[in-house]
């Protein structure tokens, strides 16, 4: 009935040193959508793939803006995004109205830390079923961070998330020389190769349409579709 | 200005107040009820600051009520005069309720009661009792005039009397008055002055 | 403006009856002093009393816990603005009321790399600003990824401290000067104890702000040199000493530049000269003298 | 027989910096939470245009602490908020607002319209009842069909939707002027009229300017310069007219 | 069912103004000005708070205090229809608004407010002030024209007066008192409730009514007309 006998709650060590828990955790984020994101040296671009369940319903809303300079994008359980963005949206917000400046993305990633690893060491708390990628741009410039459930955070280059999301990084890594100095027509362009992966539909020359389609969907409230790539500029 | 005057006698108490609700110097309302019902033996005749008036004399009410109804038995019109007075000290350090009271009742074994309560809780039970300006007029002619065996009559024509003798005396004079009167059978209005 | 207190202040007592009621004048309530509950004070010169306990705690018989006044205090800080930097002048005197008390008192200091502070008043509550600007530094070193507070930042965290503590009626009483460099851009923000901020290209607290301010006004530009600045702010500490009885003849000045950060000048004297008439005979020309 | 009140003659004023006696007879530098940092501001609604404008000087008692404060502030696109009065509660206000404003976007993803926001200003004012914002606000925008906007409120936090209103140190100089130029109909009339004037821009922008050069003649703290910010549906066009500098 | 005539008349916190709520099969009056002491910042002041389409509140005192106690008011109104399923009594209404002020009494509030309204029990007026003082009643008129209203209103007001005239009434009223008292002014607005809700039915610029009243300076009394 018990896979073992040490997962039962978050504050059991397994003899081999593991939090059973913290790793079903992490496997959640494994079990979400795929989410990319890559930066530039002057951009960082987050882009989400959006299965629809159905013809009936629209796909879940996956990326968040925290405030003008920083959004994040999530994968795994939602809901947890949601709740851990509305924490980061009031951090910014007393940031702001305390210092009348952008929060750097590096000490908020560090308070989302923070509050992760509280609930690996809580009884009575859970981990965050879910993984951030947190892309923002404050005065060092462009900064992409990972939130994982287990209270760490990683910066990166560029990175991806969710469920097929070893083949994305395959491909990123392959790329990642071309990012530094990518126009943001390019980042766009990698991180929607990268969430092509396994369906190998995009090649080289058909990208255009798709950054068209972006480019028109930004006049408007950028929501739905294909999209996700939300262009941080400088 | 607002004026009340309680008599004792030996089988009922009687209790009048003038009925008007004044805003500085406007008289806003001249059919104001100014002595509540506590129960069908006891009345509180109440005056002062409209606002504490109201809010206190209906606080008094609500819990002579919520006693009878959790315990089934009435309280003495004593009990009801001390629990008011506790709750005016008690009110007196907080905030105070700025408000003069006459409490009147009838009860089984004790028979007519007449208490006489300021804001400072300080209370006295009496056989005659008054507050406001036009009680320094009538208190002294009731002096003289009351006695032991007094009749709901007589009481009612001394009642008369002071009326209008605040009528006639007091420049600030109210213009319409109520008496009513607790006996055995419970408590009635008995006119309009 | 503000509301009339009710009908019934609630120092007098009871609405309907007793004797203050009884004189027509309370009637109106319309006195000066008839909206602010005050208790009664007795001719004979006892201690205020009323029926609401509430009203005597106006009445002061209560211990302030919260310091209504300052104690050693600092006089003017000036600040300019000029090409590729800014600068903050003070003298280094904390005077206990009319007392000189102490005379090497450093009020300009340096909060972080590119920021320096200079505050006249209470010299205890500037210590305590300082304790906090402190910890913000050690918490952006703790955090060790290359970030830290730019004076604009600090200025708004100041500016919150001491609006925030004026609310609480418990004021820090100062007024700072927070100078600083905002990528080359000089930066220089005022704030006051009551949590009034601003910024301009030159500002000047206490005295300054009547003696040398006017003196900026006519000389200051923003693309004067170093040397020009240097000596704009001279001459307006010169005039600071003259007329300011809480002044000494030590000064400091601070500066935080492009090429060299901040840094803060060891105390220095100011040639002066006594010998004016108008010093030596202050009163020849004044009018009604005899 | 009881016992004579004790008696404490009055202890004379000692001199001194000031020691922590709590005789309230020692004279002691006292402070006052407030002060009034003066400013005028107005505002005219229009057809479909809508003008706000403040002067930039920034004053306690005689002395100019600086030339150049805005007291406008911008709330989002459409709507703007211009406030005179004590500079501390001011930029405190304007903060709250501002923050609120982006709570509001996050959860509608559209910013707060101007009734939205005057509303909201209203209350807020009203929540320190007790320890107000000494402010005099005007909260300004376009409504729904494109018309301009003004709302004028009291410190704590009364307000009211108008044609035109002026607030702060040059307003008893101002409001006349407006008055007479923009007077329309009480909007309390039955049968209804038209309470908003129908002034051209150009015309509304010019009166703005005259009211502010005067009011600068005579109002010690109306100087230095005016902030003109004039909102359309095409935008927001912002212009600087120099005063007097004393 | 019965029906009774009320009035009154607000003072504003701003500077005394004047309105007249005369509930005659309930209807109201009420000039607009707030002031200042002596500075008229508003002609306009809407002092008609309109709490629910059968219930109306006036303001009187602080126009803030005015404004947000009753528009705090409405919303406990809107809450009780929702939680009992009906609207509230105006009784109910007034004893709600009586019992916040009774919380802030001695704070500071200053404010005279009247809650009328109909109900299942028919037309429905309280007085509410800010010492918590709560009277029902038939005629009110407060503010610092209340006085000169109450020489109108007494005089003209009987309990079986037409509509008709019971408006008249209650504008004249207003209307003198705005004339005497020179902190009232602005504008006379009318509402009458009934049974369906409350109804608009004057708004009249003080000016206006003025010289329908007195159409020929020399026939007034005191406005300089020549000497008899």
């Amino acid at each position: 009935m018990f896979r073992n006998q040490y997962d039962t709650d978050v504050v059991t060590w397994s003899p081999q040193g593991r939090i059973h828990q913290v790793e079903y955790a992490m496997e959640a984020v494994k079990q979400g959508s795929t989410a990319v994101a890559l930066k530039s040296n002057t951009h960082v671009v987050l882009a989400t793939l959006n299965r629809a369940d159905s013809e009936l319903t629209s796909s879940l809303q996956k990326i968040f803006k925290v405030d003008d300079h920083l959004g994040i994008a999530a994968s795994g359980l939602i809901s947890d995004g949601r709740s851990l963005c509305k924490f980061m949206r009031s951090e910014c917000l007393n940031h702001r109205y305390v210092y009348e400046s952008a929060m750097p993305v590096t000490r908020l990633v560090r308070e989302v830390a923070d509050n992760a690893q509280v609930c690996t060491q809580r009884s009575w708390k859970r981990p965050y079923g879910v993984g951030l990628l947190v892309a923002g741009h404050d005065k060092s410039g462009p900064r992409l961070f990972y939130c994982c459930p287990s209270g760490n955070y990683y910066e990166y280059l560029a990175h991806a998330i969710g469920g097929r999301s070893q083949a994305a990084r395959t491909y990123l890594e392959r790329k990642h020389e071309e990012y530094p100095d990518a126009s943001l027509d390019g980042l766009i362009g990698h991180a929607l190769q990268a969430l092509d992966q396994d369906f190998k539909e995009l090649d080289e020359a058909s990208l255009q349409p798709y950054i068209q389609a972006l480019r028109d969907a930004e006049g408007g409230d950028g929501g739905g579709g294909a999209d996700g790539a939300a262009p941080m500029e400088s | 200005m607002e004026y009340l005057m309680g008599i004792k006698g030996k089988d009922f108490v009687m209790v009048c107040s003038d009925t008007s609700a004044a805003q500085q110097i406007i008289t806003i309302k001249h059919d104001e009820d100014k002595i509540i019902p506590i129960d069908n033996h006891k009345l509180m005749a109440t005056s002062g600051e409209p606002g504490d008036r109201v809010m206190f004399s209906e606080f008094i009410m609500a819990n002579v009520r919520l006693y009878a109804l959790r315990f089934g038995a009435s309280l003495s019109t004593k009990a009801v005069a001390n629990f008011t007075r506790s709750e005016m000290a008690k009110a007196l350090r907080q905030k105070p309720y700025q408000t003069n009271l006459l409490i009147a009742g009838f009860d089984e074994g004790a028979g007519p009661s007449l208490y006489w309560m300021d804001y400072l809780a300080t209370m006295h039970s009496m056989n005659i009792a008054g507050t406001g300006y036009g009680s320094y007029f009538v208190l002294s002619m009731f002096d003289k005039l009351w006695h032991r065996d007094l009749s709901q009559d007589e009481a009612f024509e001394m009642m008369k009397k002071g009326v209008v003798e605040v009528k006639a005396r007091l420049v600030v004079a109210p213009s319409a008055f109520q008496v009513k009167v607790i006996d055995k059978d419970g408590t009635r209005l008995l006119g309009k002055l | 403006m503000f509301a009339k207190g009710p009908s019934h202040s609630t120092a007098l007592g009871p609405g309907c009856a007793g004797p203050p009621l009884a004189n027509p004048q309370n009637f109106g309530q319309a006195g000066p002093g008839a909206h602010e509950h005050g208790s009664h004070q007795p001719s004979c010169g006892a201690a205020p009393f009323a029926v609401d306990a509430s009203m005597l705690r106006s009445a002061g018989s209560q211990p302030h816990k919260h310091t209504q006044s300052p104690y050693v205090t600092g006089s003017s800080v000036l600040g300019i603005t000029y090409a590729g930097g800014v600068m903050l002048a003070s003298d280094t005197l904390a005077s206990y009321g009319s007392t000189k008390r102490y005379k090497s008192v450093q009020r300009l200091v340096k909060v972080n790399e590119t920021t320096v502070l200079g505050a006249g008043g209470e010299i205890s509550d500037l210590q305590y600003i300082l304790n906090m600007l402190d910890d913000l530094s050690t918490e952006d070193y703790c955090a060790d990824d290359g970030q830290s507070l730019s004076s604009q930042e600090l200025y708004s965290y100041l500016s919150r401290v001491m609006y925030n503590r004026r609310n609480k009626m418990d004021p820090l009483w100062n007024s700072l000067l927070i100078a600083g460099l905002e990528s080359g851009k000089p930066f220089l923000g005022s704030v006051n104890m009551i949590g009034v901020a601003f910024s301009d290209d030159h500002l000047a607290t206490g005295f300054g702000s009547h003696l040398a301010r006017p003196l900026f006004r006519k000389k200051h530009r923003p693309d004067m040199s170093e040397e020009e600045a240097t000596a704009l702010i001279r001459e307006a500490l010169e005039v600071c000493y003259y007329r300011d009885k809480q002044s000494i003849n030590k000064f400091q000045i601070a500066k935080v530049t492009t090429a060299g950060g901040v840094s803060i000048s060891d105390a220095f004297a100011l040639p002066t000269k006594w010998e004016y008439q108008a010093f030596v005979d202050p009163t020849r020309d004044a009018v009604g003298v005899w | 027989m009881l016992a004579p009140p004790p008696f404490r003659l009055h202890t004379p004023a000692s001199v001194g910096p000031a020691n922590a006696s709590s005789d309230n007879t020692r004279s002691r530098p006292a402070w006052s939470p407030y002060d009034d940092n003066g400013g005028t501001c107005v505002a005219v609604a229009g057809s479909d245009y809508c003008i706000v404008a403040a002067s930039t000087r920034l004053s306690t008692g005689f002395s100019i602490l600086t030339r150049d404060c805005s007291k406008l502030f911008k709330i989002s696109e459409q709507v703007y908020i211009a406030s005179a009065g004590f500079q501390g509660d001011v930029r405190a206000l304007q903060k709250m607002l501002q923050t609120r404003n982006v709570m509001y976007e996050h959860i509608h993803r559209k910013p707060m319209s101007a009734s939205a926001l005057a509303q909201l200003l209203g209350n807020n004012l009203y929540y320190k009842r007790f320890f107000p914002y000494f402010t005099w606000n005007l909260c300004v925008g376009l409504d729904p069909e494109g018309k301009g906007s003004v709302y004028t409120y009291d410190p704590v936090g009364s307000f009211e939707r108008v044609g035109f209103s002026c607030q702060g140190s040059g307003k008893d100089l101002i409001q006349p002027v407006l008055d007479n130029q923009l007077k329309a109909a009480s909007p309390l009339v039955v049968p209804a009229k038209d309470w908003m004037s129908a002034l051209p821009l150009e015309q509304a922008q010019d009166l703005v300017r005259d009211a502010f050069v005067s009011a600068g003649e005579r109002d010690i703290y109306t100087g230095d310069s005016v902030e003109i910010l004039t909102i359309t549906k095409d935008g927001v066009n912002k212009e600087i007219l120099d005063l007097k500098k004393d | 069912m019965s029906r009774y005539a009320l009035a009154f008349v607000n003072i504003n916190m701003l500077g005394p103004a004047s309105s007249l709520c005369l509930l005659f099969k309930t209807w109201t009056a009420l000039s607009a000005r707030a002031s200042m002491g002596t500075y008229i910042s508003s002609q306009t002041v809407k002092k008609v708070i309109e709490i629910n389409p059968y219930l109306l509140g006036t303001m009187a005192g602080g126009a803030a205090d005015c404004q947000f106690w009753l528009r705090n008011l409405g919303m406990q109104c809107r809450l009780y229809e929702l939680k009992n399923g009906h609207r509230i009594t105006v009784k109910a209404a007034s004893k709600l608004l009586a019992n916040t002020l009774f919380g802030y009494k001695g704070m500071g509030l200053s404010m005279g407010t009247m809650i009328a309204g109909w109900d299942v029990g028919g037309p429905g007026l309280y007085y509410v002030d800010s010492d918590a003082q709560r009277t029902k009643g038939q005629i009110f008129s407060v503010g610092s024209g209340s006085l000169y209203a109450y020489g109108i209103l007494d005089d003209g007001y009987n309990f079986d007066m037409e509509v008709e005239d019971a408006i008249e009434l209650g504008q004249r009223s207003i209307y003198h008192a705005t004339y005497r008292d020179a902190v009232s002014g602005g504008t006379v607005s009318v509402y009458h409730v009934t049974k369906d809700g409350w109804k608009k039915v004057r708004g009249a610029d003080v000016g206006d009514l003025h010289y329908k009243y007195y159409p020929d300076a020399d026939q007034h009394p005191t406005y300089g007309a020549s000497p008899l």
